[in-house]
């Protein structure tokens, strides 16, 4: 066991302490109205010149070439310092990765540093309106022509695409194909003539979510990212950092609770629950992480993670909300977050498919 | 022997189910959350009387008794009727004002006042007085209807008798009956939706994980309505009658909460929108669960009795 | 609404009340185990004696012609004053429902008295090795001979078959058939010759459950209740009454709620949801009675009943284990109640299978 | 960084896999549950070394780190090692007796002391003192592998060092561990009966019902363990460093619980008799739970420190 960090480590916690402390925003509305989105950016570009956007990602691309050690310090001390949600998280958590994964060489040159300097803004093009759970079962098709590709369909759920300029996602490539065969992954700028974007508010009120129409839009070959009608896997590896750590950093429950502990008249045996799991929750990644590095990585383990901490953040605001008894229905930062944490075990694959995953992949209980 | 509500309640629940089929749809319910105090609405719940279930009937009310009075909050609840339904069907026994749909009571409160914003009057009962025409600094909330405001204003002392206890007892009972009729319309609206949304080729009502959830949250809300009916029967025999109200309160706060978390993750992403209906019942249900005091409070009252009557 | 016990009500409840208090035995040993069983007969005897045995039933067979509320109040005084389990209870509310509903005449007259008087102790045949939530994939086999039914096959988790005298249950009399077709409720002598019963140890340790064995085990016509090939819906009778009120009756959690206030050390909110929720199931058996007689009971009602009784039973017991804290692992009323209470949500159908019921017939969800 | 067992722990954890796989059987459990002290298993113990685990190397032990320990308590638990194992390794270290597992060491408590029956030392830390040989006053339990009872005899004050506060915490701490191994056993033998029993034409294993419980007791016992390895970790840059023995027990108990709970539920009436194994770590696991302190006593301990703590 050797959780002490190392000098750099420390070193590298401490620089972003300082710098975070200095510059993080208080009290920024909500990124997912057209105002606050508008704020956001200012403050993700102040991020992008102090090279603090994305730290895990090589200084050619705007980062510092950061460990995942490092990143986790990184992201522990956004979050104490009062750090807002980063908007561009759909583009640098999860469609980065899979940049780094499949992406040409071009690729990742062009869109990766737009992408840290919230030049470009992504998002997701997963869900489609009979295709939620069931991502297999999407119909967005996407036609070859001559240089390239007409896409033709419908996403929804897409998170802030109102405010976006790019969108990623799965697009059946194959007609005749079934299910999780003959689906590409393809980077289409929402500007593109044939695609409309229509948002529409989310559960607390804020315009969080769109709808993506395409009519005959075209994208060139060179938006295929990864082999075409190897969609599917190019997907799911995504889908994994989404359900894993990068989705959900630990330090954001451990800066709830401290959060809570400021709280009158809340209850004590929840609170020191509240802690040991929040606690456990950053010691889990701790482990998860150490495990992948050292190539024992567990299946279903992304799930697991899933499962806590969509539980976790709503139990952190009920506790709260309780306290706050009468008045828990006020708008406030806890009824809002708790608003915003109900998503938690319907998006990203809902916890009923996680739980599905876990039982049989971990556990080994049979698929029927 | 019998336990159940009488035919007369079920009447009345029955006439008022008619009534809001048309006079309280979602629409109406979305038009309150911008700012519409909804007169046709009360203006219908008038007519029909509900406004004076319990008001004697050499009054001009129907003199009904606490089973009519949590019939008719369950199906107003069912219809989630924007405004301070209970509030006033249980200050206008108190109060000498119309039966006409034109009075709408809040209840005033040390902190913020619900319904405050739609309120013709505002009833101070600590102080049994009455407060028209309120003044209210509104807040934002996070149900909209709900138009919580500090209120101030001309007060007039009331002369009848102060019955604090009886109000803040049937405040309580009526808003528990409330929040099992906001629950009933939830499962309802779950089960409609999880029959026909198809998800890997089945309906995902038909999915273990679904039913099962929707099941013990069901059970909840099935096993607070007898609490809810004995706490409005007040059977002279029952030692425990003074807690009948909160524990009916409690179970209700806790029962129908919980069927608003459920119905939510069972819609999935399209319960996550304001677009669909459910969040209009789900953020009602959030804010009566801690209105009129919350599941631990009541409890508390409970424990306290248990630990007396020793 | 109308819960006021009429005159001749309070009058019974209050004989019952004074002859229980002055002849309930104390501290019992538990009727599961041999020397238990032969004490609890002596007191199912003294009932019997003072007509209480069976409140419900007509003076001609022991009872008092009580009506379901006499019987409610009886129940409730019998746990107040701590009466001991029935260990006549699968006979006389278990297959004395059916007797009545689908006995012929002789059947009711030569059975029900021995019953009431405890010469005759039934247990009960449902479940095989390979048959327990899956009800109708039992095997046991009654194949027609010259006068009778020859029987082969296994029964097995019969409660008390050890002790007991006589089995109802079913048997598969169409070898053709298939799942609840072709089967036939049966009444069995457990010394007919081929019939062999082994007992084994219940959770708690004591002999509570037996095996029993069919070789060509021979049983008369008369064995037969109901008709042959309908024993489904003879069983699902009896099942009824067993997941409804004749299983649980109300009586026993109020009583052992009162027990729960004594017990030093108990998180008093815990408490208070205890009260609450012992109140709410007498309640909503009232409720349930009520409806019933008035021709207004509902589908999956029953399933209701029990899933809130299983569940409610092991509450109340953690919550009093957990008062005693290190203490609760010896050996006591609570532990002992602990473990019997585990049995609720799997007997008498699983609470899954319940579940699916309720799903199914009171909300309407889709089976497939 | 890295944050996991050491190699030298999961090596410890293996070798004791091997040595428990014959040496402690479900029959082995039995006998103890008979009387039986299993002499031979604890042979096995001394000479695998395990006993020392905490002891120094000039004295004979092992001495190795409290993750080594905690690993031994999983593996141990996953066995249901009968009798003081965790309780005879945190005071060996304070002892001058042998560790080829002729020595079994119970703890005394101010109550009955568990494993009484089965030790040749009572360990009284109160009063820093050694009762040898024990006289018991049994008493009945529900495990009867406990063998609770009340100790007399004749007392020596002990001359080393009294560290009542590091044996409480590594009871605490071993026991959490301990209680992870019962659950990871009662999970295996879960998901082997489900997988292979069939009602309804399938595995019930493949049952949504059945899956989803499963998982979700089995999420409460995967985060449980990383809050054991930081108790046992030390980490001297840990504010917390004083409370984590708390918090991995607290965790430990109610997710061990919760699978007893939902395995003995998934298994149905088979799970529910003695003659299947089940049991016999449902017990232990219903023991150890509320030993070394209960989950809210010890969730109480984490709530002052947060408090001071500020």
């Amino acid at each position: 066991m050797y959780l002490t960090e190392s000098e750099s480590e420390q070193a590298f916690r401490a620089e972003a302490r300082d710098w975070l402390r200095a510059n993080v925003p208080l009290g920024l509305p909500s990124g997912d109205t057209a105002d606050g989105f508008a704020l956001h950016l200012d403050w993700e570009k102040k991020l992008y010149d102090a090279r603090w956007a994305v730290v895990s990602w090589p200084q050619a691309y705007g980062g510092r070439g950061a460990s995942v050690w490092e990143w986790l310090a990184f992201e522990e001390e956004y979050y104490a310092a009062g750090g807002p949600q980063r908007v561009t998280q759909n583009g640098i958590f999860l469609l980065a990765p899979t940049l780094f994964g499949f992406g040409t060489q071009e690729q990742q040159d062009t869109l990766l540093p737009r992408m840290a300097s919230a030049q470009d803004l992504w998002c997701q093009g997963w869900s489609e309106p009979g295709a939620g759970s069931d991502l297999a079962a999407l119909t967005s098709r996407a036609d070859k022509v001559d240089g390239g590709w007409r896409i033709n369909g419908q996403k929804t759920w897409t998170t802030r695409g109102a405010f976006c300029t790019h969108l990623f996602g799965l697009f059946r490539t194959d007609s005749a194909s079934e299910r999780h065969h003959g689906l590409t992954y393809l980077l289409v700028a929402l500007d593109t003539p044939g695609v409309t974007v229509r948002g529409f508010a989310r559960l607390d009120g804020d315009e969080g979510f769109a709808e993506v129409f395409f009519e005959d839009a075209f994208v060139p070959d060179s938006a295929v990212l990864g082999g075409v009608g190897t969609g599917w896997n190019v997907a799911m590896a995504t889908a994994g950092s989404e359900r894993g750590l990068t989705l959900r950093s630990p330090g954001r429950y451990t800066a709830t609770v401290e959060r809570l502990r400021t709280v009158s008249g809340i209850d004590e045996d929840r609170l020191a629950q509240a802690w040991m799991d929040a606690e456990a929750y950053r010691l889990f990644t701790l482990q998860q992480v150490s495990n992948e590095q050292a190539g024992r990585g567990r299946a279903g383990e992304s799930s697991l993670n899933k499962l806590f901490w969509s539980e976790l953040d709503i139990r952190l605001h009920e506790l709260a909300l309780d306290a706050l008894g009468a008045d828990a229905e006020l708008e406030s930062p806890w009824s809002k977050g708790f608003q915003f944490a109900l998503a938690g075990p319907i998006y990203a694959g809902t916890n009923e498919v996680q739980r599905n995953i876990v039982a049989e992949r971990l556990l080994g209980l049979p698929r029927k | 022997m019998y336990f159940g509500l009488p035919d007369e309640a079920v009447a009345l629940r029955e006439g008022l189910r008619e009534v809001l089929a048309t006079a309280c749809t979602p629409a109406t319910i979305r038009g309150a959350w911008d700012g519409d105090v909804c007169e046709s609405l009360w203006k219908e719940l008038g007519s029909f009387g509900v406004a004076g279930i319990l008001v004697p009937e050499d009054r001009g009310g129907l003199g009904l008794d606490e089973l009519s009075f949590v019939a008719a909050c369950e199906q107003a609840g069912y219809a989630g009727v924007p405004g301070p339904f209970v509030e006033t069907l249980v200050s206008l026994p108190e109060l000498d004002l119309p039966l006409d749909g034109s009075a709408r009571v809040a209840i005033k409160r040390d902190g913020a006042t619900p319904y405050a914003g739609t309120a013709t009057h505002v009833f101070a009962t600590r102080t049994w007085s009455l407060i028209h025409p309120p003044h209210v600094d509104a807040l934002e909330t996070v149900d909209r209807s709900r138009q919580l405001g500090f209120v101030t204003g001309p007060s007039t002392e009331l002369r009848t008798p102060q019955r604090q206890g009886l109000v803040e007892r049937r405040g309580a009972l009526g808003t528990a009956a409330f929040l099992l009729g906001l629950a009933r319309r939830q499962v309802d609206l779950t089960v409609a939706y999880t029959r026909q949304r198809t998800q890997f080729g089945v309906p995902i009502g038909s999915f273990q994980a679904v039913k099962h959830a929707l099941v013990d949250a069901v059970v909840g809300t099935q096993f607070a309505w007898p609490a809810v009916l004995q706490a409005a029967a007040h059977d002279p025999r029952d030692v425990h009658a003074s807690i009948r109200s909160s524990a009916a309160k409690a179970m209700a706060s806790d029962a129908a909460y919980q069927v608003s978390r459920v119905c939510l993750q069972a819609h999935g992403a399209i319960g996550y929108t304001v677009e669909y209906d459910l969040h209009l019942f789900a953020k009602r249900t959030w804010a009566l669960a801690n209105d009129w005091g919350t599941a631990e409070q009541h409890r508390a009252v409970v424990a306290r009795h248990l630990r007396s009557e020793g």
